[in-house]
């Protein structure tokens, strides 16, 4: 009878693992095709970790939460043995009292106390300077970096790169045109004749980038997993974020932030190129653009 | 005129629906919540097929949804009996605000702090019964209008359970109907919580000091200082989202705003993360709402199944009463990535810092109460020991996000919604379900099956396990939450293993309720007489009749000690009920 | 009445001093002071926020400090009736403390009457509304608010001169006390404003 | 706190909210030289006086009644 008891929920455990490993197949029926764009980075059928980093400065953020995660694993493990033999000790059987006096141990309070030092070792340590690294320390002039700027829609990435110049145009919203001047560029502005607007990223590789984030409608969040970046687009608000890209290759750009009906389907194609990759598309996308202005002025 | 002298002759209507008597209405508060809760639940369950499944037309809902909605509706939000990403997103959002707002809290708060805490006070009643019977029905009402809001055109609230202005502001009229339905939520909280403080205050029976109140008891105190204070807030940002909505205000709209090439005719001047703040200070104080009576629940089960005293039983009322304070100044850790700047974030990832230290202690507290003791493994405990490792996952992986740095990766992926479904499902639903078969017997004067009860435990606890643990890969990973469908992303399409692992785990765990379900029916009306105090427990709801009569007490008790005196050497039982003055 | 066979109804808690009903206004008044706290809290971050030159000022706010400033003493006038009414209660004159709650009601009548005909009709009309800007959107919400508060407060006060003025004859302690959680709503609504008249009237 | 504390408290709020009326009457009069703006500074210093004044009395015939 006892067994009986306990041999419905091993069946059912079964039953999972049976349909989980049947039904793959099922799901990849008819799966969206985002093959027109190979995206770079191994992830195997069943991952369980971060994906690859391509950045600069993200094994910080890896390094953190590699420690958190073995920090965490070390301290359930433990906690759980404790558990566990107090579990088998301790069961109520004939013979077995409980002891009414309360246990004076020190050990849980010098844990606690190795816990909380922990805690704000990780804090102080690690946390803080990442922090103040990856939002504070912009890369300056003399870095050389890339200005871009990210500007959100429902749903698209609109990147605004400031042409050879390298100043951004005006933009105001009475300019706006969601055909031909989706970013509502001032055409009597001089700097932003060679602007020019992409939804793919391209970056050269080597270089830090500074981007300014906003948005026209909605908070969407900027996400790269690979580059271990992400901030939210408010409207109304620039924000810069900074990051370094290291490694060739084609990668995605994710929104993190619901942003309504089709905001798992706002996804951007970051290109990290050599710099003469980067310099030819630049030439090129400076050209079109302007051309196509003028026409329709 | 006394209810005593006419407890006997009420009506039907007074008797069971507008009852003032806080028993009646803790069951009121707790079968509404349940029924609330499984619908939740049936809004996630049909969220997993779309996710594990993606563009596949739902078995059975599928049809029967379109016919009940009818054909316009099925057009745009179910067409081929595939669920449409509006209908996804009104899914999600739904599921959160019902969870929490009409499941948990009136389950936990309503349902057994109504129930229980007069009787483990000794109190004849709740201090204000008719506003209690009043925050019960406006309770009731909130629920409705949420439901109703379903039936809105364009369907329920879609700008998720947080409602980010200003998409929000900018969404279709179920979010009207969702503030409305919230600012009922919160009056009734508030018309409860005063409740709760007045009559922990001041209905305590004789020799009842603050600290021979059970622990149950202090944690629903805290809770309704949270209630009391920080839904506010919320209420106030609720008005002004409305005023938005529906007065053309732009206190969350700035300027110079853009939707689908439409410059919006707000004035402007408004902030987007405005409505952030006063969100988050409400609702980072409502995750201690849904967590601290669920310890007070096992707390409660742990003591009297271990047959011992609670170890360090003050110190968890101070850890307890310090949560409270601190969980007002933690909520900006929600907005890491909202553009804050380092000192502020600093700021608000110290307290956080801070404020698990507490959550520690009150673990390792009833960990170390287990030590020594004599266990008893029934369905209640069984329940109450899986809180323990189930809220130190929850509790572990609220670190990384805690920290700003390790945040940059986590926020926003499936990581969190592991981290807090950790928290709150197999800890918080998990110790409500101990706390039904804990206080079954009392409230229905009949025990629940054991075998059913320890079935349905092993069952969840492996489901719910299922259903959680892949996410913490999948966020690792970096997947969005709230995708529709995460395959149009390389990596998303690499994790769909997982997520199909999941949904099962999902549907597994729907299954396994079925258990409880029969169980609770079942033993209302079959199952063994149970005595006064069936557990051998000591505080004062188990001195009264099972279920007890209109005003609880036969004679009013008089308290002689603390709470948790279990095993105390030389007495002839295993347990001195706080009531009973000498052995 | 359910609450008769309740303890501390009437007399104060041992501990706490205070009858339950009491505490209970307290509380409410309370969690009062975190929703306009929650108001008072995006006013000011909204103003501190405001771009340069988009709040409007004294001029262009269109609000009549004489208006306000006449509001405001009868809400204060108001308060003092309201204590006379409990005051008399206490010493036992209820015929006097009735007139003074009828005159507490007046007072607030002729506030509400005054808001509505001189302030929100003539600003409406001119096309001053709640989407003008952020600061009307405030200025209507905050007082909106507070108005509701008043209105409500004439509702219970009507209710304790008409139909709840029996309980003087069955159980004139109890009256008593619910007069004075009254008394502390309607000083807790008028502090409120108090508050309101400086920051929407004087400070643009 | 019972009405009586909290109306003291309220008076002592009152004459803070006079002086402040009072002292933006007379910096706005000094500007525009509106007559109105001195007859209400004025006015509203002598109500903060007077509103003392009161506060006194009432204490005196409520002495018998309890903070609490």
């Amino acid at each position: 009878m006892k067994i009986l008891r306990w041999c419905a929920p091993v069946l059912v455990a079964l039953a999972i693992v049976w349909m989980a490993d049947a039904s793959p197949a099922l799901a990849q029926a008819d799966a969206p095709d985002i093959s027109d764009v190979q995206i770079d980075g191994e992830y195997g059928q069943f991952p369980t970790y971060m994906p690859p980093d391509v950045s600069k400065h993200g094994y910080h953020v890896d390094d953190l939460i590699n420690i958190l995660h073995v920090f965490m694993i070390l301290l359930f493990v433990g906690w759980g043995i404790f558990f566990v033999w107090c579990l088998m000790k301790f069961r109520a059987r004939p013979g077995h009292t409980a002891d009414y006096k309360l246990v004076k141990a020190k050990a849980p309070k010098y844990l606690e106390v190795a816990v909380a030092l922990f805690e704000a070792f990780l804090l102080v340590g690690l946390s803080m300077p990442v922090w103040a690294r990856v939002k504070d320390e912009l890369p300056t002039e003399a870095d050389n970096p890339i200005h871009v700027r990210v500007v959100a829609e429902q749903f698209a990435w609109n990147f605004h790169y400031p042409g050879k110049d390298g100043l951004f145009g005006r933009v105001a919203p009475e300019f706006l045109n969601s055909a031909t001047n989706v970013l509502g560029l001032d055409p009597s502005d001089p700097n932003g004749n060679d602007d020019f607007v992409s939804g793919e990223m391209h970056l050269p590789v080597d270089r830090p980038v500074i981007t300014q984030i906003t948005s026209k409608d909605v908070i969407h969040s900027f996400a790269i997993p690979v580059m271990r970046v992400k901030q939210d687009a408010v409207p109304g608000m620039r924000i810069s974020v900074w990051f370094h890209p290291v490694k060739t290759g084609t990668y995605e750009i994710a929104c993190a932030q619901l942003c309504g009906n089709n905001h798992y389907s706002m996804r951007a194609i970051l290109r990290l190129e050599s710099q003469s990759e980067y310099d030819a598309w630049v030439e090129e996308m400076a050209k079109g653009p302007a051309e196509f202005d003028e026409d329709d002025l | 005129m006394s209810d005593h002298d006419h407890s006997h002759d009420q009506g039907f209507l007074r008797k069971y629906v507008f009852s003032i008597d806080h028993k009646v209405i803790g069951v009121q508060y707790a079968v509404t919540a349940l029924v609330f809760l499984f619908f939740g639940f049936c809004l996630m369950m049909m969220m997993r097929w779309q996710l594990a499944y993606p563009g596949q037309s739902m078995p059975v809902l599928g049809e029967l949804l379109p016919s009940l909605f009818g054909k316009e509706w099925a057009e745009t939000n179910m067409g081929g009996g595939v669920m449409s990403p509006d209908l996804y997103n009104s899914l999600g959002a739904m599921h959160g605000t019902i969870m929490i707002f009409l499941g948990v809290v009136p389950l936990i708060v309503g349902g057994f702090g109504n129930y229980v805490m007069p009787l483990q006070i000794g109190a004849p009643d709740m201090s204000f019964p008719k506003l209690n019977m009043m925050s019960y029905w406006v309770y009731f009402m909130g629920g409705m209008i949420m439901l109703a809001s379903f039936f809105a055109p364009g369907g329920a609230a879609n700008s998720g359970w947080t409602s980010y202005a200003p998409l929000s502001v900018t969404a279709t009229q179920g979010q009207t109907w969702w503030l409305v339905g919230m600012i009922f939520l919160i009056t009734s909280s508030l018309l409860g919580s005063v409740n709760f403080i007045v009559t922990i205050f001041h209905l305590r029976a004789k020799g009842m000091t603050m600290f021979r109140m059970p622990f149950f008891v202090w944690a629903q105190l805290v809770t309704a200082f949270l209630l009391l204070l920080a839904f506010p807030p919320l209420e106030a940002a609720g008005a002004l989202q409305l005023m938005d909505r529906v007065a053309g205000t732009s206190f969350f709209m700035p300027q110079g705003l853009v939707v689908s090439g439409v410059v919006q005719e707000y004035a402007g001047g408004g902030s987007p993360l405005l409505w952030q703040h006063l969100f988050w200070f409400l609702a980072h104080p409502e995750v201690y709402v849904l967590i601290l009576p669920a310890f007070g629940i096992i707390t409660e089960i742990i003591a009297a199944n271990t047959r011992k005293p609670i170890w360090g039983y003050r110190t968890m009322v101070y850890s307890v009463v310090f949560l409270g304070f601190t969980s007002f100044i933690v909520w900006a850790h929600h907005m890491f990535i909202t553009g804050m700047g380092t000192s502020i974030s600093a700021f608000f990832a110290t307290t956080t810092m801070i404020i698990s230290i507490p959550s520690v202690i009150l673990l390792t507290c009833l960990l170390i109460t287990l030590y020594r003791g004599s266990i008893r493994f029934n369905t209640a405990m069984l329940f109450a020991l899986s809180f323990l490792p189930m809220f130190a996952i929850g509790g572990l992986t609220g670190l990384p996000l805690g920290l700003p740095a390790s945040d940059i990766a986590l926020h926003d992926t499936y990581y969190i919604i592991g981290h807090f479904h950790y928290v709150v499902a197999p800890g918080t639903i998990f110790a409500a379900f101990a706390g039904v078969y804990f206080w079954f017997p009392k409230v229905t004067g009949r025990m629940m099956s054991e075998t059913l009860g320890k079935l349905h435990w092993i069952t969840s606890l492996i489901a719910i396990n299922v259903v959680f643990m892949p996410m913490f890969f999948q966020g690792l990973a970096g997947i969005s939450r709230r995708l529709y469908d995460q395959r149009l992303y390389s990596w998303g399409d690499a994790m769909q293993g997982w997520t199909v692992v999941s949904s099962w785990g999902a549907w597994a765990l729907g299954l396994a309720q079925i258990f409880f379900i029969l169980n609770f029916f079942l033993s209302i009306k079959f199952g063994r007489k149970a005595s006064a105090n069936p557990w051998d427990a000591t505080t004062l709801e188990w001195s009264a009749p099972s279920p007890p009569p209109h005003g609880n007490f036969a004679k009013v008790p008089t308290v002689h000690r603390e709470p948790y005196e279990y095993s105390v050497p030389g007495m002839s039982k295993d347990y001195f009920p706080q009531n009973v003055s000498e052995a | 009445m359910s609450a008769g066979v309740l303890p501390y109804t009437v007399e104060p808690h041992p501990v706490t001093g205070l009858y339950s009903g009491k505490l209970g206004t307290w509380l409410f008044l309370a969690s009062e002071v975190m929703l306009f706290g929650g108001l008072f809290s995006a006013y000011i971050l909204l103003r501190v926020g405001a771009p340069e030159g988009t709040w409007p000022t004294h001029e262009e706010a269109h609000l009549s400090w004489k208006i306000g400033g006449f509001n405001t003493l009868l809400l204060i006038i108001s308060s003092v009736t309201m204590v006379m009414a409990w005051a008399n209660l206490k010493m036992n004159n209820f015929p006097k403390a009735r007139m003074y709650l009828i005159v507490t009601v007046i007072l607030a009548s002729l506030f509400l009457t005054l808001k509505i005909s001189l302030e929100y009709y003539p600003h409406w009309h001119d096309g001053l509304k709640p989407s003008t800007n952020v600061f009307f959107g405030l200025y209507y919400t905050l007082t909106a608010l507070h108005g509701l508060h008043i209105f409500g407060g004439i509702v219970v006060m009507l209710y304790f001169i008409g139909p709840g003025a029996g309980l003087w004859k069955t159980n004139p302690e109890y009256y008593t006390n619910r007069i004075e959680c009254t008394g502390l709503y309607w000083h807790f609504v008028d502090l409120v404003w108090i508050f309101l008249f400086p920051i929407l009237y004087l400070m643009n | 706190m019972s009405l009586k504390a909290f109306h003291i408290l309220f008076v002592a709020v009152c004459v803070l909210f006079s002086l402040g009326f009072a002292y933006w009457a007379i910096t706005e009069y000094r500007t525009t030289h509106e007559s109105a703006l001195l007859v209400c500074g004025i006015f509203s210093l002598a109500s903060g006086a007077g509103m003392i004044v009161y506060g006194r009395w009432f204490l005196h015939k409520l002495r018998g009644v309890s903070y609490l």
